[in-house]
């Protein structure tokens, strides 16, 4: 392999009281690529890729990205490196609307005087970009562009946070189970939508418990296995039977897997 | 016509009375009387607050114990600008010109009285007393500083700024402590300052309930005996402490007859303007303050508990 | 070995040709559903309806509180109320509490007072000292908050006891006549002035308190700072994820919130005449601007509500206690019926919402 | 069809504000059958659940039990009824430990007089049970079963509602997209599951947007569309293409299917 | 046509012999770690760290604070916001706050002196009726914040200004004196009696105190319906769906509230010796139960602590206060370092948890 790995963590370790979330794990994302994770619950996927956007500091071990070592302190921090995360419990502020969500932390101001000086939200052109993005994942149910989360089906809360790292992620866009609450066509659109992605350049982090998905998009599958990384597979090198048996610990990998 | 009587609180039992005592004279004189009182001891606010409905409505006058002497002067000048007769009871303003009359007692007399008896009654013991001073609240309203300072001049202490307290150098003192002026406060207060120094033999309060609080916490450690409590008021219920031996003087006021008089004043004042005169050689109209005490000490005027009773106040 | 990877999608082809209709319900259009659903999306609009059936009843029960100067009167009377509630407001909207607005009121106009005549300071540097007094006492209350991580409530607790106490400390209890404050340092008492269109007295306080609650509710509904307040203060871990910086929002809104104490403490300077450490507003002007607040709609929980609706809420009490004294009802029973009409006015506000739903 | 539904609606309406997320809804559950109900995000089948089990009331329709009306005024009543339900938000207390939460409303109490009297909870009879069900789950990553839900990973929490809703069934389990946040092994284990309950004779109704899952076990699918029911089908009579079509609009099913 | 059901479920094959090992990670042994995690399992232990330290510092400063009666006398200065801090932890349990507490035990005891002096009631029977007047007063609490779903906190407001006023109304303002009391009706004192063990003066009241803290703890911790006060606060809508009856729950906590309110009446009674409306506990007592409880460790978002952590917040501020005011001088200053312990408190209590997390 001649490339450098765009985003790469080492000895990763996160203990929460008795509980060893990740065990000296290791990580590597390539530059373009689709990456899944892949592993049971409570392997620790979501705590790796927490610790790689900055949502917890890893008790120790080390992140680069492009080569240089980093440490976020927080998602902020994360994400103006370029790394944008859709979590498991999706971080959005329920009494707000989906326009106000999209675009929290970022927001468009009017042009002119009223934006510059009186830092005047555009909305209008908020809610159109909400309302577009929202529509290429095929989102139509929506009734409403001001509907607040809250009021929303758990699938179009999914749908919105998808949309919404989709479109801002610059770098490296992480997803955690995006698909986990979506029907047959929104989980379509989202595969779709990652891909779109991709192809913008963007390597993308999946994290999905759905292997005709993951085997279907991915470039290489991450198998993730009591805290620490168990090995990488090419997903035309093994088949979906495999990978779950290494996953579940049925079968042990050999070592030319691991290497990958 | 209609008064207005805005109090410094409505939960102490002086204004309480106060205010009934307002009120039988207003009946009597065919007179609307509508009370107010601030939320807490210094709440200025709230007066002014009175002040404004009182001239909202249309009232012929306001008989106000003003919670901030100083700071409630602009709106008893607004309220007298409009018209009505504004009387300052109890408690004189700052300056005592600003209302159209005072009547008042003299609490720095008041607390005079009981230091001077406590003074002449402790005798040489004077010289080496533990003295508790049992006040009210720590934002120091007049009342307190008047009543606390009067005291310790009256028992021979040099006072600080008088128009503070808790700035003495005295050793004597043992401590100053705060009650809010009732029965758990008091309590708390001797208890916190026993710890402090179990010797203390002289306790002076702020008031009678603050009185009863600190002869509760005395009994509890089996000193009621051998510790004089003066206090301040001459309300019944502290006369008769006076007659069981709880308290062992306390300086009696008047706040029925004052706030009678006021109401009579303002009645003359809605009949035809008449505004009333101070008192002979004062600048203000002085209800007067007795000291009630059953063991009188020399040199100190004084009367019994009995007429002490005849005389109090609820 | 790849044999099972394209069949798992067969069942996608289902897709072809799938529809993006989005179902279309058939809408309510009775003149009462259209009410309910109006004051759903417009919540601050049931406290002004409280307000204004209150206003109608004190009318009819007292011939005099119609009269211009009482709705005037009523409106000098709440602006420091009003204008501590604006501090309130932002503090609980991130759900918190600030028990200390009150104290940093006092303080602050006992600085002001201080600085002027103490250390013969010009008024307009005095007056500028003590705000920044106040922001800084804000800006105490956020630290702990957001950077030692400790509840509000608390934090706010202990800061009240201490900001309290130097009050007293400092000032040694003494007050700033109005007289000497009108002769030698005018400024101090600007808000107290007043403009009398039709022989109606209206104070600068009043406008003060108008302005602020405008800037206020165009800056948390239409700027992204406002948008991060309610972000924070409905989830704050998702707004942390979202990219939204906490802990600066959080000193941000505290910090503020100090400095609107200090102006309310400046406009107690114009309002009272004089300045003095013991007003009340030190002990109860926590308890009335949460009052305040919560009449207006403003959930504890933070999040929800708006500023307009703690202004309504402010007017309610105002009109209650100026109502019920003009009345005449005796102190006690005062409280009582106000304690009672806060209740009410909360319960029929739920009411209202409910029916909408 | 000879046999009575065991559960029925009739006409269900529930309007949120201006949204309608239940449009004069019908609803049919046989005895000992296991109901999937499909539909896109939004279109209202966690509405219509929750009417059943007593968490909304809607604003007009009837419910029938074996026979007889019902009206479920709180989740209590349902559950009284023998009606248990997992709900997509899971209905967990997160600062309790998995046992308080596995029995919460219906505790065991020690036996003799610290029970009668003191009313003392059987803890380590509560723990016992708690951990044979999470077992049989397979949800052998739990590493203390005093842990608090809310240090649970996503899947784990899945799997106690799971464990809970089956293990205290008696009439009918409802599981609102059981499966969504679980692993391979883990999704198999709540789908034998489901066959167990069934074969306890308890009807079972299974909101899923995993096709795969719904025709491997469903004995009838209720095809959810735009808040009200589109067509009941039999998984052996169309393929799963058929029914994507249904249920996104893209094919309408013949009459026939509808009266199914 | 069902060609492709089965295929989906072929990569499952996977699973046979799939391994059901858990994890084992090395547990860290050092000693300190060891406190830590200990200290993490058992929250209410750090309140009671900052005690210790608190007393061996006052102990060090002022030679007098290590008698006995010294720390007698904190104990027994403690024992009402102990009871109150018992009812207010029930209720910030369930997300709630009281404010109303120490006007509902003010009111309570003066009902029970007047039941027994104005109409003559044995004084037995004026307890009791006393004791149902204070749990129907949290009744009509519990009632509002569950049925009429209100906000916790403007009930409480209300009902604080409604039986504080009430209060006045009916007692006319007017004390009963401790030696009638004493002469005939000293069940009404009863609480205040004391025993002496070693020449230490312990009051009933404390053991009454420490009787209903442990009564609670269990209550809490081991039967169904401390369980599901927990829920209650955690996710009122979780525990709704989960089958606790919410609002029932409420009300019982509320209406549990009220009556401990009584009985602290009652203590009020025995430890003051006269019933007076206007004691400050009806004034002060919710701002003192609820700074116990916050000390104590009590989330006052719910859900989370508990009753002994109270305990100890309660004994942490008495120490404070005690402490205080025999080595200071000022009660300003007291005030004033009272208010800056409380902040430290909490942020020690929070610095301890946070590097055991
Ligand atoms: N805040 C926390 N406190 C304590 N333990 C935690 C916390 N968060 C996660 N854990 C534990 O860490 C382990 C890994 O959790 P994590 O959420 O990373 O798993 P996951 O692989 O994402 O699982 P899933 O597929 O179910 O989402 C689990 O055992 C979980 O119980
Ligand atoms: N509390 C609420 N307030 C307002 N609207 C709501 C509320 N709950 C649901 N809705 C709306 O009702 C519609 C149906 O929601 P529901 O949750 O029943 O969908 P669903 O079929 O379960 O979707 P999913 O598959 O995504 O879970 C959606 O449009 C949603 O936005
Ligand atoms: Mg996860
Ligand atoms: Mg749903």
């Amino acid at each position: 392999m001649t490339q450098e790995p765009l985003l790469k963590a080492h000895g990763l370790v996160k203990r929460y009281g008795r509980v060893t979330a990740l065990d000296q794990c290791d990580f590597d994302l390539m530059p373009g690529e689709i990456l899944a994770v892949i592993g049971d619950n409570g392997a620790g996927k979501s705590s790796l890729i927490k610790a790689l956007s900055g949502a917890i500091q890893p008790d120790d071990g080390q992140i680069t990205l492009e080569g240089r070592p980093v440490r976020f302190a927080s998602p902020l921090d994360a994400r103006s490196h370029g790394i944008e995360c859709v979590y498991q419990t999706l971080a959005m502020s329920p009494a707000l609307s989906i326009a106000d969500n999209m675009f929290m932390g970022r927001e468009l101001r009017k042009p002119g005087i009223m934006g510059k000086w009186f830092r005047k939200l555009d909305r209008p052109a908020m809610e159109k970009f909400a309302r577009e993005k929202l529509t290429e994942l095929g989102l139509m149910t929506i009734q409403n562009i001001n509907q607040t989360i809250e009021t929303l089906s758990g699938g179009q809360r999914q749908g919105v946070a998808v949309a919404r790292a989709a479109a801002f992620g610059s770098k490296v866009v992480i997803l955690d189970e995006p698909t986990a609450a979506l029907g047959v066509k929104e989980s379509r659109r989202v595969l779709e939508l990652i891909r779109d992605v991709r192809s913008r350049g963007i390597p993308i982090i999946l994290i999905s418990h759905n292997m005709p998905h993951v085997f279907e998009v991915a470039d290489r599958i991450h198998i993730h296995r009591l805290g620490r990384r168990l090995c990488v597979i090419k997903p035309d090198d093994y088949s979906m039977s495999d990978a779950v048996a290494f996953m579940t610990g049925a079968k042990v990998p050999e070592e030319a897997a691991t290497a990958a | 016509d209609s008064a207005c009587l805005i109090t410094k609180t409505d939960t102490n039992p002086f204004f309480v009375k106060m205010k009934e005592g307002a009120q039988a004279k207003a009946a009597e004189l065919g007179i609307e009387l509508k009370s107010y009182a601030g939320r807490i001891d210094g709440d200025h606010e709230s007066q002014v607050s009175a002040i404004e409905a009182c001239i909202a409505d249309g009232a012929k006058g306001i008989l106000i114990t003003a919670s901030d002497t100083k700071a409630i002067v602009d709106s008893v000048q607004a309220a007298r600008d409009a018209g009505l007769l504004v009387i300052a009871l109890d408690t004189p303003l700052d300056p005592i010109d600003a209302a159209d009359a005072t009547f008042a007692t003299d609490n720095f007399k008041a607390g005079e009285l009981i230091g001077q008896w406590a003074k002449a009654t402790m005798g040489d013991g004077a010289e080496s007393a533990k003295i508790a001073m049992l006040d009210l609240g720590i934002s120091q309203p007049s009342v307190d500083v008047l009543r606390d300072q009067g005291f310790l001049q009256g028992f021979g202490i040099e006072l600080g700024d008088p128009a503070k307290w808790g700035d003495e150098t005295d050793p004597r003192i043992v401590g100053h402590e705060v009650t809010s002026g009732n029965e758990e406060g008091g309590l708390k207060a001797m208890e916190t300052l026993l710890a402090k120094d179990p010797d203390i033999n002289l306790v002076y309060t702020i008031n009678e309930p603050a009185a009863a609080g600190a002869y509760e916490a005395l009994k509890a450690v089996g000193r009621e005996n051998d510790v004089l409590i003066v206090s301040v008021d001459g309300g019944c219920p502290g006369v008769q402490n006076v007659k069981e031996g709880a308290i062992g003087a306390t300086s009696q006021q008047y706040p029925l007859d004052m706030a009678a008089r006021g109401i009579e004043a303002v009645a003359a004042f809605a009949k035809d303007g008449t505004k009333p005169a101070p008192t002979e050689g004062k600048d203000f109209v002085d209800t007067g303050v007795q000291l009630v005490t059953d063991k009188p000490a020399e040199g100190v005027e004084s009367i019994d508990s009995a007429k002490g009773g005849e005389l109090c106040w609820g | 070995m790849s044999s099972d990877t394209k069949t798992a999608a067969s069942y996608e082809e289902g897709l072809q040709g799938a529809s993006d209709k989005v179902a279309e319900f058939q809408e309510q259009k009775t003149a009462l559903k259209r009410l309910q659903q109006w004051l759903h999306m417009t919540p601050s609009a049931v406290p002004m309806i409280v307000l204004v059936a209150a206003v109608i009843t004190f009318g009819l029960l007292s011939p005099n509180f119609f009269k211009a100067v009482t709705l005037s009167t009523i409106l000098q009377q709440i602006a420091i109320v009003g204008i501590l509630g604006c501090a309130q407001s932002l503090v609980v909207l991130t759900a918190g509490i600030d028990l200390s607005v009150g104290a940093i009121a006092v303080f602050s106009s006992v600085l002001m007072g201080q600085f002027t005549f103490r250390y013969g300071i010009p008024a307009p540097l005095a007056i500028a000292l003590g705000l920044t007094a106040g922001a800084a006492m804000g800006f105490a209350n956020g630290w702990l908050v957001a950077r030692i991580k400790l509840p509000p409530f608390i934090v706010t607790l202990g800061t009240w006891q201490i900001i309290l106490a130097a009050n007293y400390i400092y000032s040694a209890n003494e007050t700033i006549r109005s007289s000497e404050i009108a002769q030698h340092a005018p400024a101090l008492q600007f808000w107290g002035y007043s403009i009398q269109p039709f022989g109606v007295k209206i104070l600068y306080a009043v406008f003060l308190m108008v302005a602020l609650v405008a800037a206020l509710a165009y800056v948390l509904r239409h700027t992204a700072w406002g948008r991060h307040v309610y972000a924070v203060g409905d989830d704050p871990e998702a707004a942390e994820l979202a990219g939204v910086r906490t802990r600066r929002v959080l000193i941000q809104v505290y910090t503020l919130a100090g400095l609107f104490c200090a102006v309310a403490g400046w406009v107690m300077i114009g309002r009272f005449g004089s300045v003095s450490p013991s007003a009340s507003t030190g002990q109860l002007g926590n308890i009335q601007s949460i009052t305040a607040v919560v009449i207006g709609g403003i959930s504890l929980f933070g999040g929800r509500g708006s500023i307009v609706g703690m202004f309504f809420g402010a007017l309610i009490v105002g009109v209650f206690e100026m109502g019920l004294k003009m009345v005449g009802t005796d102190p006690q029973w005062t409280f009582f019926l106000i304690g009672l009409l806060i209740i009410l006015a909360v319960a029929v506000d739920q009411w209202i919402r409910k029916a909408s739903a």
